[in-house]
């Protein structure tokens, strides 16, 4: 079974809305509001964490839901 | 609103700008004849190699970015020794990587211009805030006795201007110049007219005719102190070296040959004060106190001064364009004639130290002083001045 | 006449070319003296940022504001850090996007305007606020011919951006006529 | 999951102050994960940086750092390193601060195989200056001093690296978070002098003056020309050309320098003991 | 020949020496407690590192020769804040060069010590001649305002206190301390008596206690200005920075940080003169003339004044070990008592700037300058001397 | 018979201040050759030089010559390049002055490919300061400051010259004169970044101290170590190991720095004549 | 006929006696005295000219027969 | 006492390593100081070669010699150099492969001594010159007892050529007898 994950706005005040975790996501999870970004689709998420590690600013941390 | 509008043909006239003091070091550089630009990036200079950079081509001009500051001086000293009008532009951090190579082109009198944009330091400092705290630096900073010329300006209008005089006192003596902006005369936009080329006394150093070539000197004391200079590949094949060195330009390891060159150096300058130190003053004979400054203090203090007239107040302002050679004597007369002296300055003290070793104890001469990347706004002169005149 | 005028808001919304915008226009003046400054730092990525002009028909001395006869905010927070420093017959111009916060009752000339929003809804493109923001000022200062801010306008903006930006300058100078209607 | 990287933060001195879409966050947080997998003590990292804006990295990150001169970053690193072998020294430089000002420290400390670790964010520009170009602004590209295209050669610094000496050379890129991560985590675990170009985009200062679009556009550029060495070892010569390999590209174990300076120590006081 | 040979036993003491100046910049380093040298070689100050690099392993410290003067400087900061007593040196060349890292050392507060052998300058100058022509560099060399320290002693004996006092004023004030040697002491040897450390006061950096970890602040304002500093490697994960920073190492872009950083960086060495400058005189009281002097010159200076006293001329001798910060209330106050005060150097005039400041005209100064590469033996000074006194 | 170079010497600063046996003035003399040989302008030539006893070539060299600060020779002869391209510019430096405080310099001029001549004269010392080791001061040789052995790489600036951009590289050494003729020849005619490193033995400061004899022992050193380059490729690499190719490493056509900056001077005069 | 010279001394005064042009002369022409080079034995030059590129004194000149 | 002495001949004569042997022999005495002092440049490659030592029983103040009580010169040029700046009482020691040029007939202490050739024909080594010329300077130098000549010597010589130059010097110190007698 593939993993499934959980992304979080960790730090949602850090977002500068550069749209590059949207960019990333292999699926449709994100999208660029007027200020920051949101978590539209929350559960297409698949936790691959391409978001977090292409984030610049440290907003966004994903959840393996195995770890939880 | 009155109808004072520029005719079509005014507007589009280019002569009339509105520019920052930075830009202003590169249209007056253009004017003065400058051909040759080698710098590297800096806060708050950039935009001067960024100008030259952009205009020097289409008049046949070279620029260059350098790897460093210090490669951009021994590039400017190069491209001056084969012949151009050449120029740098740096802040305090590179302004210090630059004082080995000045000294060298002090040694072997090659005409050129450095421009330091003054901010904040020591280190990084504050980058991006405006301070005269290289005053001293540019007197002493590289090793060694040495003379030096350094100019600072006020306003965009005179930073044309003293970029021209800079250009002007290089070539005519053979030496480095330095022009001393600040970082609020750097980035403030003004409104002036650049002048052409014809309308402005323009210099340009002593060649040697080619007959000469064969019974050359290329230091030989002449009456001015200044010797001809010719470019490179003209076949005068001479040598210059950073090294105390004769009239041949070769060292000859005598002890003589060091203090005749010095002094030689030294009286370039200290023998044409007349001609290099530049003051502007507003005094009406009366004066009990007199504020000194130079750079964009002097904004602030002539507006001080003025509303202290107003006040009643016997108070005079004097600027000094040319920072060094220092105004010795006009100031150690002056400091005969009025009981105080008030020494505005962006800096914890720097010229200050200058004003009372020439007032020799005769005027009270005392600074306002900030060092926190703030400027002196003109109520703080006028208060110290009302102060003073109790 | 010295007529001081600080335009502020946030880093990126132009403060600082329409301070150039404004300072340009002299340009087309034969009798009129200008100096325009700026905060530099660290400040213009992303947080505030502020540009001075001063007008005046002798040369001008000290080059930065005293006390503003114009104030331009775009933002909250300059308000707050700018909105005393103002004349007392001063004309403060903020945006409308923010009222709470700092206000003043007393203050005769305080104009919260539509600006952003009619950048963004008017002229299509938020980034012309500035233009916006130049058209009121024109509003409040008689000593500068409309023409001649065209002019600079044109000069000064991005090729291509031309009339955008004019069109979002006029719609900032009919801004303060509707509100005052 | 990812490795929790919060505890290498200095928080209170976030968000930090580059641009949106600025890679050089994505760089300094691969860094921090290549960090927390290698097990190293933070309490004995010290980061030193340069002036820039990958010089600021410095004052974000919690170990004992210093933020020095311009270009200078590496001298004073091999200083503390010297001073204290037990330390990880890890330097952080731009292609401004460590490949113009810088770069006589840079191949000098090469050349010693001192055990630095040193991370050039290469933007391509000088990016804290706003835009003058730098010895990695790529040939014909513009810049505020380039305004008719830049007429340098292109550069290649892990080419010089190597060349100089360092023992471990590697280039990845923002776009390729993964294998910084694994080449951060590899390069703290060697002895030596441990280069690595971290390739990352400057939208503001580069990007937007050459048309390369925003900082997506210019992470898309980077997927397309910079790939494994591996696969770049087989492509033809003219598909090689705008091309450029990533992962670690040379590595050999030497003699590290405060290591030999040791036995020298040793040697002395033991002459001395006599 | 009388009897007078040391026992076998004192004949093998080797704490008694015939050194040069530089190397007993080496013995006295070593006795301070230097652990660390970084520097590249220049005439004539290469026999500082090479004693170093010679000395420095078998006591457990580091040598290292790096590729310039700015990485030597970056360097020794670097060791030093990792918690080395860390020293360099240098010529005239290289002083300049590591005038920006000078800067940041001064900023971030990294005990060290740079000594400058001068030679003569500017530029490569007499690469072998003794100077004193790098004094007001020592002051003024880096950009911006900065407190600065700087010793020059006169004889080989007290180049080893002096080495000694300027690792122990670096460390007691956290600031790098400029050891000023001219040609002249740096390569005459003279025997000398290598003191053992503890006949000596050491003093080392305050550090913090390992529990205040959790609430430090490195660049805290203290009652005495000067923040304890741990090593690099002992969990502070502490910041600094070239900027303006404020008590805890960041910058906040706050303008009145930018006063306290430096207030209190000039604090620490404007609240400590007594402790800093160090002044040795030879005066009965009735001095009439005073000769001021400082570092070889001094031999000169007191030989002339000594045997101007047979004469029955009332002259006095000053020597000032600390050149920087200048004992400006000292000749102020020495100005008020005597009529002429003469300052020889070998420079142009440059320390005698400071003494007509401090004399603010109460007394004549004048100077004897010799900037050849010779020096200034005795009977030149006694002439001066006798002019004056008529 | 051999050239006449007698023209090219300012013969009233000769006999030289090089101690006997010094290869610096078999290397000056072979310049001089190559020039004659290349047929270039006397008047049109500059040297400069910077810091060092081979900085003093400068002074006995009859062109256009300028002795600066150390390490920084080639800065000076950017800006005489760039001001006027048509002079030949020669850039004598030392192995300290070029590779130690100038390699800098070196590099960016390589990475510019501007058309200096850079002649380096590695002695493996500093030879005027007496005996420092310098970057090219082989592992474990000792000098005055590195008197337990000297602990770092050997350093080959061939390789970093060609690294960073340089088009002409070679290396020759005061053991083959004609070679170094030949090399210098060839580099004159060169267009581009020209590179030599000029392999000369110093008896005084590093043969003495290192056991290595005298002059003429150094000079067989040579002979036995610096081979061919062509046949140093085919040797085993256990061989290789001691020996050091020579003649011209690396050669290729590109345009030349101050070439670009012209066209870039004609385009904007053109645009501004429209 | 293999070519001939003549090994001069240029400018004897420039000599340091170094020892390199007598190390390089594949005959034995030169010899070093007390202060200087000596030619010995001039008869024996072939004009290869060895000595002349190798002093680093320019104190050797060949001069070739057939140049004469 | 102030005792002023001038050691000069070229570069590679080994001048400056005699005086400071000679220097050093002061540290065996514990009332002696001492200054030692040498010219450096590029005239030591090469060209005149010198070095001075100064005793006292006093601290040394200026550092240079004034006028030599003892001047030892190994070449003519030197001996032109320095020839007068000796005391009236002042002893010269010259190397008698010169003779002619400077020639002092008033003074009462000129000695031209075979220094070069001791070396060369007693000691074998041309090098060791410096020391012949050290003994007889030793002759004329009774503050400094000759042990602490021969300590200094063991401590400043290379390793391995202690006894030649102990040879040489003890030469140098029979040259003056052989000559006086
Ligand atoms: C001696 C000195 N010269 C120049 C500068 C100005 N300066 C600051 S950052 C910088 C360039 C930074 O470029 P880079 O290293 O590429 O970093 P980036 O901002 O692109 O991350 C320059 C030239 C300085 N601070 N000090
Ligand atoms: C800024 C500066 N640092 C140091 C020196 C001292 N210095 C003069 S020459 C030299 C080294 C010369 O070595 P190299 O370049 O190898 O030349 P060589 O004498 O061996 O020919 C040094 C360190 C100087 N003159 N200037
Ligand atoms: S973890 Fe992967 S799938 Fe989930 S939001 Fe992030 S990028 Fe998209
Ligand atoms: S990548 Fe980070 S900063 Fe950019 S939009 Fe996404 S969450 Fe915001
Ligand atoms: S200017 Fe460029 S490098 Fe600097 S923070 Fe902005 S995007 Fe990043
Ligand atoms: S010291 Fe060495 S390099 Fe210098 S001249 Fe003498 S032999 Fe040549
Ligand atoms: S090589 Fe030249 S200097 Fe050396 S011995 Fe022969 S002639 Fe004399
Ligand atoms: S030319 Fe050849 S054979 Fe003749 S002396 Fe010179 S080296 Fe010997
Ligand atoms: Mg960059
Ligand atoms: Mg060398």
């Amino acid at each position: 079974m593939a993993k499934r994950g959980k992304v979080n706005l960790a730090r949602p005040d850090w977002c500068k809305a550069c749209g590059i975790c949207v960019e990333v996501c292999p699926v449709e999870v994100l999208e660029l509001g007027p200020e920051r970004i949101e978590i539209a689709y929350p559960d297409n998420c698949v936790g691959c964490e391409n978001c977090e590690l292409s984030c610049p600013d440290f907003v966004l941390k994903v959840v393996k839901e195995n770890d939880e | 609103m009155t109808n004072k509008i520029l005719s079509e043909q005014d507007k589009t006239s280019d002569r009339v700008m509105l520019l920052q003091g930075d830009e202003a070091v590169v249209e007056g550089g253009l004017v003065a004849g400058a051909s040759f630009f080698a710098g590297y990036p800096i806060t708050p200079a950039s935009e001067i190699a960024e100008g030259f950079a952009q205009k020097l081509p289409a008049q046949g001009g070279k620029f260059i970015q350098m790897e460093d500051e210090i490669a951009s001086m021994g590039c400017v000293i190069g491209a001056s020794l084969a012949g151009e009008k050449a120029i740098t532009a740096t802040s305090g951090p590179g302004f210090s990587l630059k004082q080995e190579n000045l000294g060298l082109g002090i040694m072997v009198e090659a005409p050129c211009v450095v421009v330091n944009v003054q901010r904040v330091g020591p280190s990084t400092g504050l980058p991006t805030s405006p301070s005269q705290g290289d005053v001293m630096q540019a007197r002493w900073g590289t090793h060694g006795d040495h003379p030096i010329i350094a100019l600072s300006p006020s306003t965009v209008k005179e930073t044309i201007e003293l970029t021209i005089k800079s250009f002007n006192m290089a070539e005519k003596y053979r030496i480095p110049v330095i022009l001393l902006l600040d970082e609020i005369v750097g980035h403030m936009r003004e409104k002036v007219r650049v002048p052409a080329p014809a309308e402005v006394e323009l210099i340009t150093r002593k060649r040697p005719a080619a007959e000469d070539r064969d019974n050359f000197y290329p230091y030989l004391e002449t009456a001015d102190h200044i010797p001809p200079m010719p470019d490179y590949g003209e076949g005068f094949r001479y040598h210059s070296t950073g090294l105390f060195h004769d009239k041949t330009g070769f060292p000859r390891g005598k002890t003589e040959d060091a203090k005749k060159l010095m002094d030689r150096l030294m009286a370039k300058i200290e023998e044409n004060l007349q001609d290099i130190i530049i003051i502007e003053d507003e005094l009406q004979g009366d004066e009990e106190i007199i504020v000194l400054s130079y750079g964009s203090t002097a904004r602030s203090a002539i507006s001080a001064v003025r509303q202290a007239r107003e006040l009643g107040i016997k108070a005079g302002w004097v600027k000094l364009k040319t920072v060094w050679p220092f105004a010795e004597s006009y100031v150690a007369e002056i400091s005969n004639k009025v009981e105080k002296i008030i020494v505005p300055e962006l800096n914890r003290g720097q010229l200050i130290g200058e004003v009372k070793k020439a007032a020799a104890g005769n005027a009270e001469v005392s600074g306002i002083n900030k060092y926190d990347g703030t400027i002196i706004p003109p109520d703080e002169i006028l208060t110290r001045i009302k102060e003073v005149s109790k | 006449m010295r007529k001081e005028i600080r335009l502020s808001g946030a880093g990126g919304q132009g403060m600082i070319l329409a301070g150039i915008i404004l300072a340009e226009a002299s340009l087309f003046d034969p009798e009129l003296y200008v100096v325009q400054t700026q905060s530099y730092g660290p400040e213009s990525r992303g947080g505030a940022s502020r540009a001075e002009v001063i007008f005046s028909n002798e040369p001008i001395d000290y080059p930065k504001v005293v006390k503003a006869d114009i104030l331009v905010c775009l933002t909250e927070e300059s308000l707050e850090k700018y909105g005393e420093e103002v004349t007392d017959e001063g004309v403060v111009i903020a945006d409308d996007s923010f009222g709470g916060g700092y206000y003043h009752p007393e203050r005769a000339n305080f104009y919260s305007l539509p600006i952003i929003t009619t950048a963004r809804e008017e002229i299509g493109l938020e980034v012309t606020a500035n233009m916006v923001a130049l058209g009121v000022v024109d509003s409040f200062l008689p000593e500068i011919d409309s023409s001649c801010l065209e002019r600079a306008i044109e000069r000064r903006v991005p090729q291509g951006t031309e009339e955008k930006n004019l069109a979002a300058f006029q719609a900032g100078q009919e801004l303060l006529a509707n509100v005052i209607e | 999951m990812v490795e929790d990287i919060d505890r290498y933060l200095r928080e209170d001195k976030l968000p930090h102050i580059w641009c949106p879409g600025c890679g050089h966050g994505t760089v300094m947080a691969s860094i921090l994960r290549g960090f927390a997998r290698s097990g190293i003590d933070q309490d004995k990292t010290v980061v030193i940086s340069g002036i820039g804006c990958s010089g600021r990295a410095s004052g974000y990150l919690d170990f004992d750092t210093l933020h020095v001169t311009h270009g200078r970053a590496i001298t004073f690193a091999t200083g503390v390193k010297m001073a204290n072998p037990d330390l990880t020294v890890i330097v952080i430089t731009g292609d401004g601060d460590g490949a113009a000002i810088g770069g006589n420290h840079l191949i000098h400390a090469c050349r010693r195989n001192i055990d630095l670790k040193v991370i050039l964010f290469n933007n391509n520009i000088y990016g804290m200056t706003a835009g003058q170009f730098s010895p990695m602004t790529p040939t014909g590209a513009t810049a505020t001093t380039a305004p008719y295209g830049n007429i340098d050669q292109n550069f290649n610094l892990c080419e010089l690296a190597k060349s100089a000496g360092a023992t471990f050379v590697a280039r990845g890129a923002a776009q390729q978070p993964r294998q910084l991560i694994r080449i951060f985590k590899k390069g703290f675990a060697h002895q030596g002098l441990t280069f690595v170009e971290a390739i990352t985009q400057c939208p503001v200062n580069y990007g937007r003056r050459n048309n390369l679009g925003g900082a997506r556009d210019m992470l898309n550029w980077q997927k397309e020309h910079i790939i494994n060495h591996r696969k770049y070892q087989d492509l033809p010569p003219e598909e090689k050309e705008d091309k450029l390999p990533a992962g670690i590209l040379y590595q050999v174990e030497k003699e590290e320098y405060t290591e030999k300076y040791q036995q020298i120590i040793t040697a002395a006081q033991e002459s001395d003991d006599q």
